[in-house]
Order: C-alpha cells, then sequence, then structure tokens
C-alpha cells in the first residue's frame, strides 16, 4: 500500500483526513474507556496492601506516560516544524501542548489524591513529582509564548526553540531532583506498590493507557484543524469549504 | 566593546539582591541554627532573582533602538555577537552578586568553608543564568507581557543549577564532600556555553521577523 | 548583482506584495516608492536577510543570501527605520560602535573627520541625548562615509534631514554609485540622482 | 463480583473519597477539554461562513449597482 505523504502534508488535505479519522478514534477511546474502566473496578482485585485506593492507578499512571510522552512528540513536531519549515508540524505541536498539559495537571492532581491516604501527605519533594511539577511549567510556558505572539511563524518558531531547550532539560531536572532528594533523606517515600501486580491489573492499567492514547489523537486532531482553520482563513480552500459542510 | 551599560543598572540589582537576602530573617526571625540552614538556599534563590531581573534589559534597548538589526547583519558570527552579550550580562548582573555573596553569608553566620564554597558555587552557576536566561530574553522580544514570560520559561530551567548550587553549601556546612556537585555544576556551565549563545542566536532571527 | 524573483510578503493574515522581480547592478539605484504600509520596510528587511520571503527567493551574485549568510553582510550596509543610536553614548562612540559592528576598525581621526564632513562639528563628544533628531540621523549616516561595501540600503534617509545635509547626502550617494555601488531607498521626497540606471518600483 | 451493594462501591474500602475526587476531577477535566475544543471550531466555522456571506453580498452589490 502506497500512501502519498506529501499529499497529506497540505493542510487542506491533513483537515479533510483528520476530519475522517476524528470519529474513529473517539470511537475506539469510549470503547477502550468503557473496557478499561469495567476491568479496573469489576475484574481487577482488592490490593492486598493498598485496599480500593489503588484503583487510582488506571488514571493515575496512563496520564502521567501521557503528559511526558506528549511533551517529547511536541517537542519532536515543533522541532521538525522549524528546521523544515514545514506549518502542519508546527501546528501539530501546537495542538498537542493543551492536552499535554491537561495529562500533566491530572497525573498530579490523582497523585496527590493517592499519597493522601497513602503516604498521609498530599505531596513529597520527591525526584518524580517535582519533574511532573516542572512538566507542568514547561507546557505552560510554551503554550502561553505561543498566545503573546501574534505573528503565527514566529510563535512556531520560538515555541520549538523553548519545547527543543525543555526536552534536553527534563533528563536533567529528573536526576537532579533525585540526587538532591537522596542527599537530603535516606529513605525517602516510595510508591508502595506489591511486589507482583495482579494480571487483571496490569491488563486494566494497559486499557485506560490506550483509551488515552485514543483520546489525545482524536482531541489533538480536532484541536489541529482548528488551528488549520484560523490560519488558513485567507485562503481559496477554506473559501470554498462551506459549500460543503453546509 | 557590547558592554557599556549604565551604572543604575548594576546598582538596581545587586540591591534587589541584598534586599531579598536581607528580608529572610526578618521573616523567618533571627535563630541561628535557622538561618544557617536555610542560607545556601536562600542566596541562591536571591542570586536567581536577581539575575532574572536584568535579563529582559539584556537585548530590548537594542531592539528598540535598532542596534540589533546590525547586530544581526553583522559580517561577524551572530553567536559571537550573543556570546558577548550574555558576558556583559554576567559582569553586570552575576558578578557583583558573586563578590557582595560573601558578606551577606556573614549575616546568615555561616562558617569560612561554607562561604568560599558558596562563593565558588555562585561564580560556577551565576554565568549558567546567564547564558540561558538569554534565550528566554531572546523569544520574548517585544511580545506584550514579556517581563513575566521571561520568568515563566526561564525559572523551570534554572532548577538544576538551584538545585547543585545550593546543595554544594549545604554538602559542606554538613561535612560532606562537594566535588561531585562543582564538577556537575562545571559540566553545565560547558554545555551551556556551547549550545546557549547558538540557541540565542536563533531565537533573536526569529524574534526579529 | 542582487536579484530578486518571485518575493512574496504577508503580514498579519493578508499580502502586502506578490510575484516582485527585479535585480540591481553595479552602479543602479532602485527606488521604491509606496504609502504607508505598503511593505516598503519589509521589503528592505527582506533584502537584507532579516526576513524570509514566503516565497521567491533573493540572490547575490547568483548565490541565495541565505547560503551566504555573513559574507553577504560584508558587502552589505543597511541604515533601518530606527537608527541605532544610543542615547547614553556620545556621537563619536556610536559612530565607533556601529563601524565596529560592521566589521570596520575606524580610528579616532577617521570617525571625527566623518563626523566633521556630516556637519557635526564640535559636537562630536556630547551624548546623543541631547542631539536633535536630525543631527542623530547625521550621526548615523557619517557611516556611509566611512564603510567599504557593495549594496547600501536606506530606509527613509533624508527624513528630519535639513537642505544641505540632504545635498551632502545626494552628492555622497551620486559619488558611490560613480565607484560602482548598488543603492536601494525608500523616500517620500523626490531626489535627482545621476546614475547609470535609476529603476522605480511602485508598491501599492 | 468484588461489590456487595452500591455503596459499597461508593465506599472504596474507605478510600471513596479519594478515589471518587480523582476520578471525578479527571472527567471534568476531560470533558471541558473537548467543549473547549467543540465550541472553538463552532465558532471558527460561523466566523468563516460570516464573512464569506458578506463577500458574496458585496460581490452582489457591485454587480447590481
Amino acid at each position: 500500500m502506497s500512501i502519498n505523504w506529501y499529499k497529506y502534508a497540505a493542510p487542506s488535505s491533513f483537515y479533510f483526513l483528520a476530519g475522517k479519522l476524528i470519529p474513529f478514534f473517539t470511537v475506539l477511546a469510549v470503547i477502550l474507556l468503557v473496557a478499561g474502566l469495567y476491568i479496573g473496578f469489576f475484574v481487577a482485585p482488592t490490593d492486598f496492601q493498598q485496599g480500593e485506593a489503588y484503583r487510582i492507578i488506571f488514571i493515575h499512571v496512563p496520564a502521567a506516560w501521557m503528559s511526558m510522552f506528549l511533551y517529547v512528540v511536541m517537542a519532536f513536531w515543533a522541532g521538525i516544524g522549524l528546521a523544515f519549515n514545514t506549518r502542519l508540524s508546527s501546528m501539530f505541536a501546537t495542538a498537542i501542548a493543551p492536552t499535554g498539559a491537561l495529562f500533566t495537571f491530572i497525573a498530579l492532581w490523582t497523585g496527590a489524591w493517592w499519597g493522601k491516604p497513602m503516604w498521609g501527605t498530599w505531596w513529597v519533594w520527591d525526584a518524580r513529582l517535582t519533574s511532573e511539577l516542572i512538566l507542568l511549567f514547561l507546557y505552560i510556558g510554551f503554550m502561553s509564548l505561543q498566545a503573546a505572539i501574534d505573528d503565527p511563524r514566529r510563535a512556531d518558531k520560538a515555541g520549538a526553540v523553548i519545547a527543543l531547550v525543555g526536552v534536553v532539560n527534563i533528563p536533567i531536572i529528573y536526576f537532579s531532583v533525585q540526587w538532591w532528594n537522596t542527599l537530603h533523606q535516606g529513605a525517602s517515600v516510595s510508591v508502595m506498590q506489591s511486589p507482583k501486580m495482579a494480571t487483571a491489573m496490569l491488563v486494566g492499567m494497559l486499557v485506560m493507557v490506550l483509551a488515552a492514547w485514543m483520546y489525545s489523537i482524536a482531541l489533538i486532531l480536532l484541536r489541529a484543524r482548528n488551528i488549520i482553520l484560523e490560519r488558513e482563513s485567507h485562503t481559496s480552500w477554506v473559501a470554498e469549504l462551506k459549500e460543503t459542510t453546509r | 566593546m557590547l558592554a557599556m551599560r549604565r551604572q543604575a543598572d548594576v546598582l538596581i540589582t545587586l540591591f534587589f539582591f541584598i534586599i531579598v537576602v536581607s528580608l529572610f530573617p526578618l521573616g523567618v526571625g533571627p535563630e541561628m541554627n535557622i538561618l544557617r540552614a536555610i542560607a545556601p538556599g536562600v542566596l541562591w534563590v536571591a542570586a536567581l532573582l536577581a539575575s532574572m531581573l536584568s535579563l529582559g534589559r539584556l537585548f530590548s534597548i537594542d531592539y528598540m533602538d535598532g542596534t540589533l538589526e546590525q547586530l544581526l547583519i553583522s559580517p561577524s558570527p551572530l553567536f559571537l555577537l550573543v556570546l558577548g552579550k550574555m558576558v556583559s550580562h554576567w559582569l553586570v548582573s552575576g558578578l557583583p552578586l558573586v563578590l557582595m555573596a560573601p558578606i551577606l553569608g556573614i549575616q546568615y553566620d555561616l562558617s569560612m568553608e561554607a562561604l568560599s564554597v558558596l562563593t565558588l558555587s555562585l561564580l560556577i552557576g551565576t554565568p549558567i543564568l546567564s547564558l540561558i536566561g538569554a534565550i528566554g530574553a531572546a523569544l520574548t522580544l517585544g511580545v506584550r507581557g514579556g517581563g513575566v514570560l521571561v520568568s515563566l520559561l526561564v525559572l523551570p530551567l534554572y532548577i538544576p543549577i538551584l538545585i547543585f548550587g545550593a546543595g554544594a553549601v549545604e554538602a559542606s556546612a554538613a561535612g560532606l564532600g562537594y566535588d561531585a556537585h562543582f564538577s556537575l555544576l562545571g559540566a553545565f556551565l560547558l554545555v551551556s556555553l556551547v549550545f546557549a549563545p547558538w540557541a540565542a542566536a536563533a531565537s533573536l532571527r526569529i524574534s526579529m521577523e | 548583482m542582487l536579484t530578486a524573483t518571485n518575493l512574496e510578503c504577508v503580514r498579519g493574515g493578508h499580502v502586502l506584495f506578490t510575484d516582485l522581480n527585479f535585480s540591481v547592478k553595479s552602479g543602479e539605484l532602485l527606488q521604491i516608492h509606496g504609502p504607508n504600509g505598503s511593505g516598503k520596510t519589509s521589503l528592505l528587511r527582506m533584502l537584507c536577510g532579516l526576513t524570509q520571503p514566503n516565497t521567491g527567493k533573493i540572490t547575490w551574485n547568483d548565490s541565495n543570501i541565505r547560503s551566504l549568510g555573513e559574507q553577504y553582510y560584508s558587502s552589505l550596509t543597511y541604515l533601518g527605520h530606527m537608527i541605532g543610536i544610543k542615547d547614553d553614548l556620545t556621537a563619536i562612540e556610536n559612530l565607533s560602535i556601529s563601524c565596529a559592528l560592521a566589521g570596520l576598525e575606524v580610528d579616532n581621526k577617521m570617525a571625527l573627520d566623518a563626523l566633521q564632513q556630516i556637519g557635526l562639528k564640535g559636537r562630536e563628544n556630547l551624548l546623543a541625548r541631547v542631539l536633535s533628531q536630525g543631527q542623530r540621523r547625521r550621526v548615523s549616516l557619517a557611516r556611509l562615509l566611512l564603510v567599504k561595501t557593495k549594496l547600501w540600503i536606506l530606509d527613509e534617509p533624508l527624513t528630519a534631514l535639513d537642505v544641505t545635509a540632504i545635498k551632502l547626502i545626494k552628492e555622497k550617494l551620486e559619488w558611490f554609485l560613480a565607484q560602482g555601488g548598488m543603492v536601494i531607498l525608500t523616500t517620500h521626497q523626490d531626489i535627482d540622482i545621476s546614475a547609470a540606471a535609476i529603476h522605480h518600483l511602485h508598491l501599492n | 463480583m468484588i461489590w456487595n451493594s452500591w455503596s459499597d462501591f461508593f465506599n472504596m474500602g474507605g478510600y471513596g473519597l479519594y478515589v471518587w475526587g480523582s476520578y471525578l476531577v479527571t472527567f471534568m477535566c476531560v470533558i471541558g477539554e473537548i467543549l473547549i475544543a467543540k465550541r472553538r471550531a463552532r465558532t471558527l466555522r460561523q466566523q468563516l461562513s460570516l464573512t464569506k456571506e458578506s463577500i458574496l453580498r458585496e460581490r452582489k452589490d457591485e454587480a447590481t449597482s
């Protein structure tokens, strides 16, 4: 099967392609979400150490994974846009940022509500938590920089620089915080996970991860379509668009 | 050549640093034990903020009067000119803090060794602040709300330097070795020395379009 | 030779100009006309490589100015809208710094000479903030007397200048063109300069 | 089945507040994000059709006059 990738690299054809793909990913996301929640709440057994509180894992872990992964993807597309001056990839990066920030917030929020009953505190200055918090700052920095710049091309490029600098910094921050923390307190609080995860727990979690994936893709495509409309409003194909959609 | 700056700028940054550092004992209370414990962090955070305070003016004056355009079309390589800017920023806003820090450290009852470690860590660390900060300053040129935006962009990136800078002082105060902190700070300095001028030059070109 | 092909400029969502083609050869002058907001300054900034054109390319002696980079800048002098004069420096300091940025070693005597020629005698050591608008403009124009570049791009060089200064600049331009230089400028005033060829470009 | 009754389910072995606190906020965020993106899409289309109509009207006016 040969697909003409260059054809889809043009915003106009991508706009239509994304329009076709969004329902597909939305349906998948809903199915996976329902399945994941069912497994999470009705199949997975009670954890013998944490009781029922561990069920937060089904949103916490997918959110945390997505938050980090989306940042890398965002930086990747922004970097491609900067290097090859391709409009679509920069628009993609811009579309990813809010979803990434949302997942980061969810990961922090659920982490706090999980930490309170387990560790007795909402927050610890642990390497993971601190770097996740900084990840949120990086997302917010990226979005506010882009929002503050009026010229879209400049916004794309400036955002790309800060996203790339941030991606270099994340591992550095992570290791520095880890080291800093171990210097302070020998035995820091650790996530008390049962030695072996029950299969149902693992399956439930993975299904939820997939659901988060599908949700992200659907939403990012939706937002990318918005951005395309916004930026290309002066072009002829957008002007012709109305006849077909109305 | 590029370091022509008003003396007032140096004094403002320096006084900001002194005032912030002096506010803490007033807020926390004159308990010497507590003060000694928080001293490295306080001095480092104050240095960080003071260095950031002057970032806004790093390129904006040149941007307003058109010198920046001349900089971009200068036949000398742009990253060297940007590096010159960074060095001058450090000479104006970093070096005075390094020189002032030991005196302020005495207010916090730090030992002689801790004082020297503090000064050395600031000596290695503050150039990194100028180097990374210049990228943020270049990106936010002519952008509304630029001043706040710079802090939002730059402060997260400052965190590793803060941790290791303050960590070195704490380690020495606790009688632990601090060589590792210094070698890491030195590594950061080298890496940012190589990449930051280049990234800031690219950012300037983007901002001037 | 500077050649522009198929240039297009889009600012804030609408097209300022498109399909712009021209070339400037040795000894020629290109004057760009057009009302405010027609993209004159944008075009000049594009020719300096400060802005990338949306489409099209600009070549200097048949190679793209993007790839030439600093090599192109060493044969270019640009005087922009904002004249790059610092209030806190004296006239002569301003001049030597702007020359140093252009990669030109200028000793004190040369700088003094240039300032005197342009009519700032006795004001060389005054801070730029006490100079009038026209005098500040003269400080920036003094650089033209010193540089050894082949292409001058001047954005409204005659604003705020009096008759004698305009005459002086005109003579300087004529001399430069006779030497084989190239000039691209925008101005609202009509100037009668003798050159090998004068092109006019109207933007609207 | 793990749960004996609905109240058992909502109680979550004593951790109900934390579990449901996490899930509720998460879903509120997700739904909020979807709604914002959808509304943006709608307003964008409306704006586009408005500008388009005005252009068409202008053209018609020109043709008649």
